[in-house]
């Protein structure tokens, strides 16, 4: 009975979660990765919010938990067709190799929001304007600093870029750059308490655990100052810096100044595996995201049979909700490998 | 004399059209504006009114232009125009040779077959008859062929319709029984006194002597009373682009020039339309967007039934796209413009807080991006890059955010606050003493060839680009590359500008032709003209253009204007560029192979 | 709204029963003269109580402390000065007729409690100054706080009532507290800032309704700077008229107030308004009267109108008269204590003054 | 009439009970998208006439909302027509047809060669 398995797609957070959960009940698990190292997206960041825990424990922790016998890891392996056939599920990758299997879950997870379809925000353009995974690689070294190596006198974080935008067609919140941006804009002050911290923002949103009291303790602690505006325009100066312009609607005055560094809070998107894997089984919902058949107990269930879906492929969702998630779907492979 | 009261609607009906139409074109020619005039004044006894002449002939009977674009409608409207205009002719020369003078009684052509009775039964008349019988068959050919165009246009290569409105239907109805009720009545007389030829005569032997004793007469009143109905009709009807378009020929071939105030010759164009709907078709918004009640037969339509309101008048791009379009030649484009103009409030001066912008460097060349062109620096800074690189001094007219061009006003009809925006931009332009104007965007490329009086060239980036490198100022790499070159409406239909662009891209890469291209190129949908439809239509408009650019799966989709590449961009994964970014990009540093060497690389990372 | 449980039935005060020490208004005393002599009168002859009415008093320097004209060291030294004109007649309890030098001597009070070197600065100040010695209140409440406690015996020796004799129903009265009654010092008020009782206590007791309007705690306007300095007088005026215009919809019969100032500009401000504007508050283009609790409780038991002052007011109160059912003789209007007739004032241009049934 | 040397002042606050915001929903039936706005402000930040002049469109677009026309058309003027706030707005919203369409409606503005 126990011979049956499940292929999971993306080893992040998610897939490794609902791996390890799947394996502990005696289950053959496929774990499929296209990069070379684990831990999906999460590999990009340092610190958590809104704990400011370690995001390399959490990463070592799910991957150390790997080494069951029931689980057979496949990294450098890029799926590019999933699909149900003589009742099983097969998962094809770009050498044509086969992966067979009673169930498949899709743990395919997001990309961030390419903020170059934004030129007016400069990015690719001036060395200056950089996007919040670029601020955490830096953060990881510890240093951040401007191209040209110096410490940024003034940084600004542009929240909503790519999310809650027609013009680039998606319309939906991605949930996690409003915290990110007090986490990251925190975080520089803890490094640089003699810097000034900035954060251009839409609306605040921190409807998470402790989200309203790091945003207090910005505030309080380390005297970011917020700006409910949305910067529409950058330009670099002659001295390498970027200006920007937005306008602060609380006063309603246009409002520009300069600074050393602009940081673009990308948004979530769905990645490219993701929004492929899911219109091949007709399971592609809005925005290239993965559909579940309802979001009331069967949010980790598709309308096609032994198909789940889990973490980010679905929509934004943060590291607890996506290691929940996945235990939510661990939970019903399980039920549905005894059933079978 | 030939006389029967039946004339009576016919004779009152030709008259009533004859004094409207004469006051109509008496008011409108007075509305011609002084340099309308003065063409008019010169050119009227020059070999310019002969051309004229052939012009009617060509297009008003043949439709050659119809013709070309679909031989079946061409030959629909030919046999009607021109079949109707020979019976017209020849009945007229058929009448005088029985009469035997020219003046006869001017009916008498018109019923020629009831009063010519005891006609002597030799050649000529007979020649006449069969002349006259054929020329009938030819027009109820395409009487025909109108119906089976009301009823399944799409075989007549129209996909959609003109939707027509109540005077139009009852001189349709009118014109539509005119000619079998000529056939009839013509067919009773004929089977009375035999004077009929094939057709008439045919038909004829069809009724019974009773029979066409009992029907001559009413059918005769009744052809008489449809001539009537179309007479009065036709002058508020559709039908009034026939006498129109003939002045409107001879008007053009004058020399007289719609300018940017609505005149004589703008009464003359709205009403020269024949609401034939070939416009609907080009439009992007029927085609993309599914709205087909806006497009200019619809507008022009409404502005002389004076019901225009704000959504026809503004749903529009503007493109142009129906301009190129139109078989009449109307300048829909620019009529729109004309009638958008709004009332004005006398004395004001809107933008007095321009004046502050100086500028005290004196300079050869002026680099005007526009404001489009702040929204997409990249074209900015490509352009910087080939002026340092062909080492031209230059002052950049609004790096600090300038004065808008005026354009945009002017195409919502704001003429006002487009000319305190010229005067503003034109003071500061003849300060500098430059001699060169470099546009970025196309829309103020227009705008200063057009709404400007300056009198310094004027070039798109384009252009200067192909300048530079004719004259060896700059030079370029050449790749591998497929581009896809988008045409800008602007910048192609607005200003002919086709060439340029393609042979400084034909130096970098391979060109790919697409489906719409120059004079058919599609309109990105970013277009600023339109103020009613929202950005979901837009987005539906690009898509659908988007989509057919891209079939050929080009490396690079060019254009040369920064409110097309933003719609493109934000849509499209693949690269979306200015024909300047490009430039940039592939410039062959000569003296510098390091940096060569890197650019060479940049090139191929380009591909990726 | 008394007859639901309401939490500030709890803010209560502590009212003295007997021996008061009557302070005047600066401005009542010539605006409605008839007000302090019906308080005297009904406390005296009515309620049998003892209240010196000093001839020696003064000025608590209200206006031209809160106009910013009279530093507050000096404003505590008169105080105290009157305080010690108290302390010479042998009372403890002290009665300033006016809400301004009421909210004037709860605040130098409260000073005085909280911050002990300003007390012994102010002794200073009076001893070097007059040689007087005084002593803090043991009680100090407004008049209208004595009417409001003893406005049920008052009932009961009443002739009138607060019905509309013609329908039967209660007389609709906006009540209007002075700021400086609650607002400074909200446990001086009885019911508190946000629902004082003190003149809705009155009305309720007395047979008619109160209005509960949305701007029912607005100031009236007067603000002393805003009146005082002309360019600031049309702030003023606004404020009165934002009052007016929402209460208009409930089409109150009278206005009782407790404050000089609101008397004052609740009853000029409607002239104003409709001479500028147009506008009047009542179907009859007369203005809705504005009254003292005084004269209200003088007219309701029984007192002459014209012997109360109601003539001196801008907008005239005999249709309120008539709806109460007092009787009145408008030949006495105009004719002085002396018997003689005084003449007529003036007639505002919009404003009607002439009662014609 | 009498010189009384000051004026009743006009209360600065918006009345939402009296400001006539039906003018609001006739705009919308036009431009339904200005329904959309969040007040980011990306419109102003990006106007060349804002950077000039205290020309404010988010502010003027809020203010026709609440119903509040005094001085609005003479703000509108300084307006270029120039569009750029249609291209950074998030929400989709068509600024430019919303700045047309109020400026035909508070200065009754018509079509010059068409008697309608």
């Amino acid at each position: 009975m126990k011979n049956k398995s499940v292929i999971i797609i993306g080893a992040g957070v998610a897939g490794i979660e609902a791996a390890n959960n799947i394996a502990e009940n005696g289950y053959n698990v496929t774990l499929i990765e296209k990069e070379n190292l684990l831990g999906g997206n999460l590999k990009n960041y340092a610190k958590l919010f809104p704990d400011f825990y370690e995001a390399g424990e959490v990463k070592n922790n799910l991957i150390n938990k790997l080494n069951s016998e029931n689980i057979n890891v496949y990294n450098n392996n890029e799926i590019t067709e999933l699909f149900f056939e003589n009742n099983k599920w097969q998962a094809v990758n770009s050498q044509n190799q086969k992966f067979l299997a009673d169930a498949a879950l899709l743990t395919t997870g997001f990309t961030v929001f390419d903020a170059k379809r934004k030129e007016e925000l400069g990015y690719g353009i001036y060395d200056n304007v950089i996007t919040s995974l670029e601020f955490e690689n830096m953060y990881k070294t510890g240093k951040i600093t401007t191209k040209q190596g110096n410490i940024p006198e003034r940084i600004a974080f542009l929240n909503c870029v790519g999310s809650r935008d027609e013009k680039v067609g998606n319309h939906y919140c991605s949930r996690v750059c409003c915290i990110n941006a007090v986490k990251q804009a925190s975080e520089f002050k803890e490094i640089y308490p003699d810097s000034q911290a900035y954060c251009f923002y839409m609306d605040m949103r921190m409807a998470g655990q402790f989200y309203e009291e790091l945003y207090r303790k910005s505030q309080e602690k380390h005297n970011v100052i917020y700006i409910r505006g949305r910067i529409s325009e950058a330009a670099a100066t002659l001295d390498n810096k970027i200006q920007i312009k937005s306008e602060d609607t609380l006063s309603g005055l246009p409002l520009k100044m300069t600074v050393d560094l602009l940081v673009l809070m990308v948004g979530i998107e769905a990645s490219i595996g993701t929004n492929q894997l899911a219109s091949q089984n007709e399971i592609n919902g809005e925005y290239g995201f993965a559909k579940s058949k309802g979001l009331y107990g069967n949010d980790n269930i598709t309308n096609k049979k032994g198909l789940f879906l889990a973490g980010t492929c679905k929509r934004p969702l943060t590291i607890p909700e996506t290691i929940a998630d996945a235990k939510a779907a661990a939970n019903q492979i399980i039920k549905y490998l005894n059933q079978i | 004399m030939n006389y029967n009261n039946f004339i009576i609607p016919f004779c009152l009906g030709a008259s009533l059209l004859l004094i409207i139409i004469i006051y109509k074109f008496a008011k409108w020619l007075s509305k011609l504006d002084k340099k309308q005039k003065y063409f008019v004044k010169r050119n009227f006894f020059s070999k310019k009114s002969i051309a004229a002449i052939n012009e009617v002939f060509r297009e008003a009977l043949i439709h050659r232009n119809i013709y070309r674009k679909n031989p079946l409608l061409g030959y629909m409207h030919m046999s009607l125009a021109f079949g109707w205009f020979l019976l017209i002719v020849v009945g007229k020369i058929e009448a005088s040779f029985y009469a035997g003078s020219f003046f006869e009684e001017p009916w008498l052509a018109i019923f020629f077959k009831f009063f010519a009775r005891e006609q002597a039964n030799f050649w000529v008349a007979n020649f006449f008859s069969f002349t006259m019988d054929l020329l009938l068959l030819i027009v109820l050919s395409g009487l025909a062929l109108a119906i089976i165009k009301r009823l399944k246009s799409k075989i007549l290569g129209i996909k959609k319709a003109t939707k027509h409105v109540i005077y139009d239907k009852i001189a349709l109805t009118a014109l539509w029984l005119i000619f079998p009720l000529r056939l009839l009545a013509e067919s009773s007389t004929a089977a009375l006194v035999q004077n009929g030829s094939f057709l008439t005569g045919g038909i004829g032997e069809l009724f019974s002597l009773q029979f066409a004793q009992n029907v001559e007469l009413p059918l005769y009143w009744a052809y008489s009373s449809v001539l009537f109905v179309f007479f009065v009709s036709l002058p508020f009807s559709r039908y009034m682009h026939i006498p129109s378009e003939v002045v409107l020929i001879f008007l053009r071939k004058w020399g007289a020039k719609a300018g940017e105030q609505y005149s004589g010759l703008s009464d003359f164009e709205i009403n020269s339309c024949s609401r034939c709907g070939i416009c609907i078709d080009a439009c992007q918004l029927s085609f993309s967007a599914n709205i087909n009640n806006v497009q200019s037969v619809y507008f022009i339509r409404d502005t002389r039934y004076k019901k225009l309101n704000d959504n026809i008048a503004n749903n529009c791009l503007m493109c142009g796209r129906c301009t190129e379009a139109c078989p009449v030649g109307l300048e829909l484009t620019l009529i729109r413009q004309q009638l958008r103009t709004k009332t004005e409030i006398a004395g004001k001066h809107y933008y007095d807080y321009c004046e502050n912008k100086n500028n005290k460097n004196k300079t050869d060349i002026i680099y005007f991006a526009g404001c489009m062109t702040q929204l997409t620096p990249n074209i900015i800074i490509a352009m910087k890059n080939i002026f340092s690189a062909a080492k031209v001094k230059y002052w950049f007219m609004d790096e600090d955010k300038g004065i808008c061009c005026g354009r945009p006003m002017r195409q919502q009809g704001f003429v006002q606050q487009s000319k305190d925006l010229i005067s503003k931009n034109t003071k500061l332009i003849s300060k500098s003493g430059a001699k060169l104007l470099i546009c970025s965007c196309p829309i103020c490329y227009k705008s200063f060839k057009e709404e400007y009086s300056l009198d310094i060239e004027i070039m798109h980036h384009s252009e200067y680009i192909k300048m530079l490198i004719d004259e060896n100022k700059i030079k370029l790499n050449k790749s591998e590359l497929n581009i896809v070159f988008h045409d800008p409406c602007e910048l192609g239909r607005g200003l002919n500008i086709y060439k340029p662009p393609r042979q400084v891209l034909s130096k970098i890469g391979k060109i790919i032709d697409t489906e719409f291209s120059e004079k058919d190129s599609l309109c990105c949908g970013g277009s600023l003209a339109n103020t009613v439809i929202e950005l979901e239509t837009q987005l539906e408009i690009r898509n659908k253009a988007l989509e057919i650019l891209t079939k050929s799966k080009p490396d690079i989709l060019a254009t040369a204007c920064p409110l097309c590449k933003k719609s493109f961009t934000h849509a499209y994964k693949g690269k979306v560029m200015d024909i300047a970014e490009i430039v940039s990009k592939f410039l062959y540093l000569q003296n510098n192979s390091k940096k060569q060497e890197i650019k060479e690389k940049e090139i191929f990372s380009i591909l990726k | 709204m008394t007859k639901n449980k309401h939490y500030w039935n709890q803010y209560q005060k502590e009212i003295a029963d007997d021996n008061y020490f009557y302070e005047r208004s600066c401005i009542r005393q010539s605006f409605f003269p008839g007000s302090e002599t019906t308080f005297l009168k009904i406390l005296r002859e009515e309620l049998g109580k003892t209240i010196i009415d000093d001839p020696n008093q003064h000025t608590c320097t209200g206006i031209g402390y809160h106009s910013d004209v009279v530093p507050f060291d000096t404003t505590m030294t008169v105080c105290a000065r009157l305080f010690s004109l108290m302390k010479d007649a042998g009372f403890k309890n002290y009665v300033p007729s006016c809400v301004t030098s009421f909210g004037v001597f709860t605040e130098v009070i409260e000073t005085w409690q909280n911050f002990p070197e300003e007390l012994e600065k102010t002794r200073n100040f009076l001893r070097k100054a007059t040689g007087r010695e005084f002593d803090i209140p043991n009680n100090i409440v407004h008049p209208s706080d004595i009417i409001y406690k003893y406005r049920t015996e008052l009932k009961n020796k009443m002739k009138y009532q607060l019905i509309n004799q013609e329908t039967g129903k209660p007389l609709k009265g906006v009540e209007h507290i002075g700021c400086h009654y609650g607002k400074i010092f909200s446990k001086h008020a009885v019911g508190g800032a946000e629902f004082p009782q003190v003149l809705a206590g009155m009305i309720e007791e007395w047979g008619g309704e109160v209005v509960d309007y949305p701007e029912r705690r607005h100031c009236c306007g007067f603000g002393f700077r805003q009146y005082l300095v002309m360019a600031n007088r049309g702030y003023s005026v606004a404020n009165t008229k934002k009052k007016f215009d929402s209460m208009q919809a409930y089409k109150p019969d009278f206005v009782l107030t407790n404050c000089p100032g609101c008397t004052m500009f609740m009853d000029r401000w409607q002239y104003t308004i409709a001479e500028m504007e147009g506008i009047t508050y009542d179907d009859k283009k007369m203005g809705i009267p504005v009254l003292t609790y005084e004269e209200l409780a003088g007219l309701l038991l029984g007192y002459n109108p014209w012997d109360l002052g109601l003539q001196l007011h801008q907008i005239q109160s005999e249709s309120l008269l008539n709806k109460i059912g007092i009787k009145y003789d408008p030949k006495d209007k105009f004719v002085g204590k002396s018997g003689t007739f005084l003449g007529e004032p003036n007639k505002p241009e919009k404003l009607i003054v002439d009662y014609e049934k | 009439m009498k010189n009384w040397g000051f004026k009743i002042s006009q209360a600065r606050i918006i009345d939402l009970d009296k400001a006539n915001t039906k003018m609001f929903e006739d705009l919308c039936l036009k431009v339904p998208s200005a329904k959309r706005c969040i007040m980011c402000g990306g419109c102003s930040a990006t106007c060349t006439a804002s950077n000039h002049t205290n020309f404010n469109f988010r502010n003027c677009n809020l203010m026709f909302r609440r119903g509040q026309f005094e001085g609005l058309a003479e703000e509108l003027d300084k307006c270029m027509l120039c569009g750029k706030c249609k291209l950074v707005c998030p929400r989709g919203v068509n600024t430019r047809a919303i700045i047309y369409n109020m400026r035909i409606i508070l200065n009754k503005m018509n079509y010059k060669n068409i008697e309608l």
